[in-house]
């Protein structure tokens, strides 16, 4: 039986991007420290790369259920501006990042509810949200940025402890939280379960709409705290631009990754490389002068590169072809 | 298939609540005065404090107001357009949101004698008869005051980097092409890097961030087609222990409160504007046409440029 | 037989990774005969039923039709060549019309376009041909199933076919459409078509096949004519072994003797039966079971009998919780439950065995030790997780007591063969404990042996102290195994008959037929 | 006894109830609202929109899809704006050749999904960013278009009687309409469509041509997406690279209002233009309100998109349910 996994292409894939860019800059990996940060490329797509590994962690349980959730986007969008309406008017922070983390949850049951119990089509279902969710933004918000001054909140998108970023080590966190989770107790089993055989799950005794449903949950509370993130970065809520097509790049990452957008295998830790990839190939634009309007182009050529690279056809067809060439030989 | 029949109370339930929803609008009043407005959409608070004031503006006049916002499609505004005419409007008031493709939906206001005024924006036409005048704010006026004031700030010369907005929209096109335009002037600056930070706080911290590591000392001047852009930049200036509006000149546009306050502290050097508060003009002028009077082709609407000079007096009365 | 020759393969072979599926077969059919093409589970029928209508290439062998050497590289190009295909697991599509679903791929038209009137002019006369009336305009999905597998047939005949296929063309089918079927095939066959039947019901080749080809291991065994070929005989050469046993209580698939009999002892009815566990109480579903009442008792193996439709996996499904009953009352230990969902149940102690183990059985990507725990894990809930050890030594312990063949516990399930993931999902519910087991058809399609082990397991089970259900089509597996047999039919008990002399092939029959006599005579070989 | 083919028309005809309750809604609330402008309008303002969701419906038919197309529409006009104004060709030559390209990234994408048994979504995202870095790559500004042909068929209009003029945009969309019609439900093509998306395992089984329809369709749809691109420049006068941004949702929006199952199998093409009307009702009635803001406009478009999935859902559960 073969390793399906992924990963090795992804480290691959990542160290020659990171190899192209050495070439280019040696300084590419040089971390320093400098009024007592940690300063350098690595760090800035780490911290860049933050709020779509959020997004993108929480994606990760919906489409291993066999699902997607287009809405995150518009779901960063609508809890940005709860945080900027709490925060201005005198809530602590805790409270602020309940309300926000609460509200995308919220949302998330919103879905959870259309694709699990009504039986409606994830994109269709999420779709709803999308469109509607940055409305409901606007209208939180009345159509302007909410600035947000607390210097509290804002550390937690741009401060430092003992020299690191925060959002990283945040993000980093839960990461390793929810791996903890889904691993250390059943429902990563669970999860992998229904987006295998829904019928056959809840045949076993799964609860399986309910499995479903609590993993858009989760994917709506992760939207809601990369909500908060969002607003820490800028300081402040912009319902208009906040997590405008963060969706798609949520969404590749966890594909990169080696989760299946058919449902059944979940890779947290591949996800968590995905986003850096994703990041890594952004960051590496901006170096090369890739003209910003032609960005579009080497996104796709990854997005299919992944893709054949996961395909088994290709791979058995490929391994065919080997197969005959050393019979010739 | 019986069980659809039985379904049908469901559908006219269904249909009784679209009623509901459709009636909530109610019919509008008669004979006042009815414009239709195509806005652009709701993309930056600069765009809400403009469709604000033509809205309360209407308000206070009693006119009736019909209210599109285009979502940033031009489709959209087309459609809407149509619209207007349909509803036998007295007068419509578009902001562009790209300056071609106008042309036969305008022909079709001017058959049914519909005066058209442009606002914010011009277009390319090869009948300028089919709008009657144009009240600017343009982008690419914005983008040429700040081509100035730079040239002069650090006379004629450095290495600039720009900070663009989303590709393909109508406020980063005019932006960048003014600012090149302003610049051929002053062969010494140079825009040595260019990327796109789509009009985010977030995106222009991270492509600044790029740009520090990349250029390091050799960047003189931020050029930042939003002040969103800008203050990221500028938070990015910070982070790499250098001082904004000191070691580099950030220059931007839009003059937003956070911004303004920004140039009063000298974190920015310059924000430049165009008032958003358009409606007591445009009504004006809307009045002054239906009457038969003349009115110029082209007004700008007041244009204002925040640097050291001014910026803190500006603070307090500022609305957005 | 003076037919000439219509089909003629020879020398067939197909390897798969692994596997020799076929070895050097040879098969013909004359014109005008209905062949019947036998074999256990494995034995290469469908593989040879595949090779024949293209959907596989030979690796050697040769093919052909009328005298025309043939190699046909699709069921498209087979079809032209005149070999028309019921399949057994296809559905045709059920949005589309009935003359959709007749024409589909060969509409007349020209360019490509379809003639509407032509195509249901054209779907008219197929359906006439078996002399079935219906609206050719509704949609396929709206009629019952017989009513489909008849617009599956008349499709295969729409085609100017010469070999007709039909594989497993009973198995939805009730009793009188059945016959109505045969009548069509004899008709056909006095067109001089040749057809090829495929089926596990031997009382049907005896009914309607004028010549039988038997294969086993992917070899053939020999062709026979019906007339001259025993019952007995066949299952022997099936089984490739001679049957001797004349007690008609092992017949075929049996190939367990002293693997679960410990003595007479442990023959089904002499366990003294326990308490009852589970009850039912006029269990009613509309459009599914009407007032079925059984009773589960502790270490007792309980037979539901009955056709296909009759209501079996329905009366089950209602057990588990998965349907919710109209009517009627599930007691469990005394005392009245109400299922929501399969999990209620499985928390009481109950398992549930789907006879669908494609779709409503494996988790086809995950791997044994996932697939194995599921309902354990399931039962204990998230929170309570069993550690990686536990799990290793679950699965040890079941895949070396079940004889479970893999490479490893972490090989994805869908690798195993059939028998083995049946044995996979039997033990994900033996490792909840369970007190009542439901198996809807544990041994479908699954090969001789696995199908023996499958049964032993069983009687132990029953010796363990379950309450077991057991659901079959092969009555010869249910008198075998149960204690008590309940028949169903058409979704209403139909009976109850316990274990001794009126345990019997052709009296559970009669039960699921309703005709006392009017049953299509048995061959020789009674049971008594 | 309801006859077979009315039976399998009958969630067609709910939708087209739908449509006109909510028009007669609109027309009630609003005065003018019910004048043959509207309707007109109707069509020729949802004319792109619509004749890609003609082929999105057959994509989905097949049980694919393809959220390339927006992108595509931005691609072909600009792609026509630079050739007939940056380099004077003829629209005679330009608009086969933008079909041509329309139709050949369909094909890729179709072939891609196809050999390789990839998923659909991932592959026509890349589509996606393909043709819109593509597109901004050719110009990031708009370009204006002025040849006589772009101006005849910008003034050009079927007069029916004295108040209706039909614009060639409508007639484009009737038409399309209509051959997607034709295409869908009276060739064997359509049919095949059909079967993969209900079971493609069967559709092999049956000896349809799978892999050749699969292909086939997307290159089509590849195909109708230039083709609405094209209506969007003569809808414009002009190329944009922006233009369609975000329409591919919409497309799939209007399919499975129009009562077209998402996961294949099951749909009808005039289904799809009824789902752009309501689609075009609702917004035409939003404009005609006026008083809505930009913010409440989308909440009340996402409301009753919400509301006519759950309306679609009880009907086809009840369908389900004979």
């Amino acid at each position: 039986m073969k390793s399906r996994s992924t990963l090795p292409w992804l480290l691959a894939g990542l160290a020659l991007l990171i190899g192209l860019n050495l070439v280019a800059n040696p300084a590419f990996l040089k971390i320093t420290v400098q009024d007592g940060h940690l300063f350098g490329v690595p760090v800035d797509i780490l911290t860049q790369g933050s709020r779509t590994m959020l997004l993108a962690l929480g994606l990760t349980l919906v489409i291993a259920t066999g699902g997607v959730d287009l809405s995150v986007g518009s779901v960063v969008a609508i809890t940005g501006a709860v945080c900027a309406l709490m925060l201005n008017t005198g809530a602590g922070l805790a409270a602020t990042v309940a309300a926000a983390v609460g509200a995308g949850a919220l949302a998330g049951g919103g879905n959870g509810l259309l694709v699990a119990r009504i039986g409606i089509q994830p994109i269709v279902a999420t779709l709803i949200l999308m469109v509607a969710g940055r409305g409901i933004a606007q209208l939180l918000c009345g159509g302007q940025v909410l600035i947000i001054a607390n210097p509290a909140f804002e550390f937690l998108a741009n401060g430092f402890v003992l020299g690191v970023p925060v959002a990283p080590l945040l993000v980093v966190a839960l990461f390793v939280g929810t791996h903890a989770f889904v691993r250390r107790t059943a429902a990563g089993l669970f999860i992998e379960a229904v987006g295998d055989n829904e019928t056959a799950s809840r045949f076993a005794g799964l609860a399986a709409a309910r499995v479903k449903a609590l993993a858009y949950v989760f994917c709506g509370a992760c939207a809601g705290f990369t909500g908060v993130l969002t607003a820490a970065n800028i300081r402040a809520a912009d319902a208009n631009r906040a997590g405008e097509n963060a969706e798609l790049d949520a969404i590749f990452a966890v594909v990169v990754g080696g989760t299946a957008l058919t449902g059944g295998r979940l890779s947290i830790m591949g996800t968590f490389l995905g986003a850096i990839l994703i990041q890594t190939l952004a960051t590496t634009m901006y170096y090369r002068g890739v003209p910003p309007a032609v960005a579009p182009v080497p996104k796709a050529l990854l997005i299919l590169a992944v893709s054949l690279l996961q395909s088994e056809q290709l791979r058995s067809r490929v391994a065919a072809l080997w197969r005959r060439k050393e019979a010739a030989s | 298939m019986f069980t659809l029949i039985t379904r049908q109370p469901f559908l006219f339930l269904a249909a009784a609540a679209l009623l509901t929803v459709t009636g909530l609008f109610g019919a509008a009043p008669k004979k006042t005065l009815k414009v239709g407005f195509a806005q652009t959409g709701a993309e930056s608070a600069w765009r809400t404090a403009n469709s604000d004031s033509m809205k309360a503006e209407a308000a206070k006049r009693g006119i009736d107001l019909k209210f599109s916002d285009g979502q940033g499609k031009q489709e959209n505004q087309i459609r809407a357009v149509r619209s207007f005419i349909t509803q036998g409007v007295d007068a419509i008031v578009i902001a562009p949101i790209v300056e071609t493709g106008w042309d036969p939906v305008l022909r079709e206001a001017k058959r049914a004698k519909i005066p058209v005024i442009l606002t914010d924006r011009t277009i390319q036409t090869t009948d300028a008869s089919l709008f009657v005048c144009f009240i600017g704010s343009d982008f690419y006026e914005e983008g040429k005051m700040a081509a100035d004031w730079l040239a002069k700030a650090v006379s004629g010369k450095g290495n600039i980097v720009e900070l663009q907005g989303t590709p393909g929209s109508a406020p980063a096109n005019e932006r960048r092409k003014a600012f090149a335009d302003g610049l051929a002037k002053y062969p010494s600056l140079k825009i040595i890097d260019a990327q796109s930070g789509n009009f985010e706080r977030s995106g222009g911290k991270q492509v600044m961030e790029a740009f520090l590591k990349k250029h390091g000392k050799a960047i003189n001047v931020v050029y930042a087609h939003n002040d969103d852009m800008a203050l990221g930049a500028a938070q990015a200036i910070e982070e790499a222990g250098l001082k904004p509006g000191k070691d580099i000149t950030l220059v931007s546009i839009d003059a937003i409160g956070e911004a303004v306050k920004a140039v009063a502290a000298g974190r920015i050097n310059c924000t430049v504007e165009c008032s958003p508060l358009f409606g007591p003009k445009v009504y004006d002028t809307i009045a002054k046409v239906l009457a038969g009077e003349k009115v110029p082709k082209k007004s700008f609407n007041q244009d204002e440029l925040f640097d050291a000079t001014n910026a803190a007096k500006a603070l307090p009365t500022r609305q957005y | 037989m003076s037919a000439p020759t219509l089909l003629q393969l020879r020398g067939i072979t197909k390897r798969f990774p692994g596997v020799v599926a076929l070895s050097g077969v040879d098969f013909t059919v004359q014109a005008g005969e209905i062949h019947a093409l036998l074999g256990e589970n494995g034995a290469g029928k469908s593989t040879l039923i595949k090779v024949l209508t293209g959907v596989y290439a030979p690796d050697a062998g040769t093919i052909s039709l009328a005298g025309t050497t043939i190699a046909p590289a699709a069921p498209k190009e087979a079809e032209q060549a005149g070999i028309s295909t019921v399949y057994q697991e296809v559905n045709l599509i059920s949005a589309l019309s009935v003359a959709e679903n007749i024409t589909l791929g060969r509409q007349p038209g020209k360019f490509g376009f379809i003639n509407g009137p032509a195509m249901r002019r054209r779907a008219r006369a197929a359906l006439a041909r078996l002399e079935l009336d219906c609206d050719v305009d509704a949609e396929l999905g709206s009629l019952s199933v017989a009513l489909q597998q008849m617009v599956a047939i008349a499709r295969a005949l729409d085609l100017r076919a010469q070999l007709l296929v039909l594989d497993e063309p009973t198995a939805s089918l009730d009793e009188k459409e059945v016959a109505e079927l045969f009548a069509v095939m004899r008709r056909l066959r006095g067109e001089g078509l040749g057809i090829v039947l495929v089926t596990h019901f031997l009382d049907q080749v005896y009914a309607v096949a004028d010549r039988i080809t038997v294969l086993r291991n992917g070899q053939l065994v020999g062709a026979y004519a019906t007339a001259e070929l025993s019952r007995l005989g066949l299952v022997g050469k099936m089984l490739g072994r001679e049957v001797s046993d004349a007690a008609g209580r092992v017949a075929p698939g049996s190939g367990v003797e002293g693997s679960h009999r410990e003595g007479d002892a442990a023959l089904p009815g002499a366990v003294a039966a326990g308490d009852v566990v589970l009850a039912a109480r006029g269990l009613s579903r509309r459009g599914a079971v009407q007032a079925v009442d059984l009773e589960l008792r502790r270490g007792e193996v309980t037979g539901l009998a009955g056709l296909l439709g009759s209501g079996r996996t329905e009366t089950a499904r209602l057990l588990f919780g998965i349907d919710r009953a109209d009517g009627g009352v599930i007691t469990f230990k005394g005392a009245p439950v109400q299922f929501g969902a399969p999990r209620d149940a499985v928390r009481l102690g109950l398992a549930f065995c789907s006879e669908d183990r494609k779709s409503e059985g494996i988790l086809p990507n995950l791997s044994v030790r996932e697939n194995l725990i599921l309902a354990l894990q399931a039962k204990r809930g998230a929170w309570r997780p069993l550690a990686r050890a536990e799990q290793q030594t679950l699965c040890a312990h079941y895949l070396a007591a079940l004889r479970i063949k893999t490479a490893d516990a972490e090989t994805p399930i869908r690798n195993l063969s059939g028998g083995n993931q049946q044995k996979v999902l039997l033990a994900r519910w033996l490792a909840t404990q369970p007190e009542v087991i439901l198996l809807d058809e544990p041994t479908r399609g699954i090969d001789v042996g696995a199908r023996a082990e499958i049964e032993a397991l069983i009687a132990t089970l029953r010796a363990d102290g379950l309450a077991v259900l057991l659901i079959s089509s092969e009555l010869e597996e249910i008198i075998r195994n149960c204690a008590r047999v309940l028949v169903l039919r058409e979704r209403k008990m139909a009976g109850e008959v316990t274990a001794g002399p009126e345990l019997t092939t052709e009296g559970l029959m009669r039960r699921m037929a309703g005709t006392h006599g009017e049953f299509p005579a048995l061959p020789a070989e009674a049971d008594q | 006894m309801i006859s077979g083919r009315l039976a399998r028309h009958l969630p067609l005809l709910a939708t087209g109830g739908i449509l006109l309750l909510l028009f007669g809604a609109a027309a009630v609330a609003y005065d003018g609202f019910l004048s043959s402008r509207v309707i007109v309008n109707l069509l020729a303002d949802n004319a792109f929109l619509g004749i890609a969701a003609v082929g999105m419906t057959l994509v989905i038919f097949s049980g694919g899809i393809d959220l390339s197309v927006g992108a595509v529409i931005g691609f072909t006009s600009i792609f026509t704006a630079t050739l007939v104004t940056g380099r004077g060709l003829h629209p005679a030559v330009v608009w086969p050749l933008a079909i041509g390209f329309g139709a050949g990234l369909g094909a890729l994408m179709g072939t891609l999904i196809h050999a390789f048994r990839l998923p659909a979504f991932l592959i026509t995202l890349a589509g996606m960013f393909l043709a819109r870095g593509t597109a901004f790559w050719l110009n990031t500004d708009s370009v204006g278009i002025t040849h006589p042909w772009y101006d005849a068929l910008a003034n050009f209009d079927l007069a029916l009687g004295e108040s209706i003029h039909v614009p060639a945009a409508a007639l484009l969309l009737l038409a399309v309409v209509g051959a997607g019609y034709v295409v869908a439900h009276h060739t064997r093509f359509g049919r095949t469509l059909l079967a993969i998306g209900g079971n493609e395992q069967s559709a092999l089984l049956l000896g349809l041509p799978v892999g050749r329809a699969r292909i086939a369709v997307y290159t089509l749809n590849g195909a109708g997406a230039a083709l609405a691109g094209i209506v969007a420049s003569v809808y414009t006068s002009s190329g944009n690279a922006s233009m369609g941004l975000g329409l591919e949702l919409d497309a799939i929006a209007v399919v499975v209002i129009g009562g077209t199952l998402l996961a294949g199998g099951r749909g009808h093409v005039a289904g799809t233009l009824l789902g752009v009307l309501i689609f075009g009702t609702i917004q035409a009635a939003i404009l005609f309100d006026g008083r809505l803001s930009s913010w409440w406009m989308r909440i009340v478009v996402g409301a009753l998109l919400l509301a006519f999935i759950l309306l679609q859902r009880f009907l086809v559960r009840g369908v389900g349910k004979r």
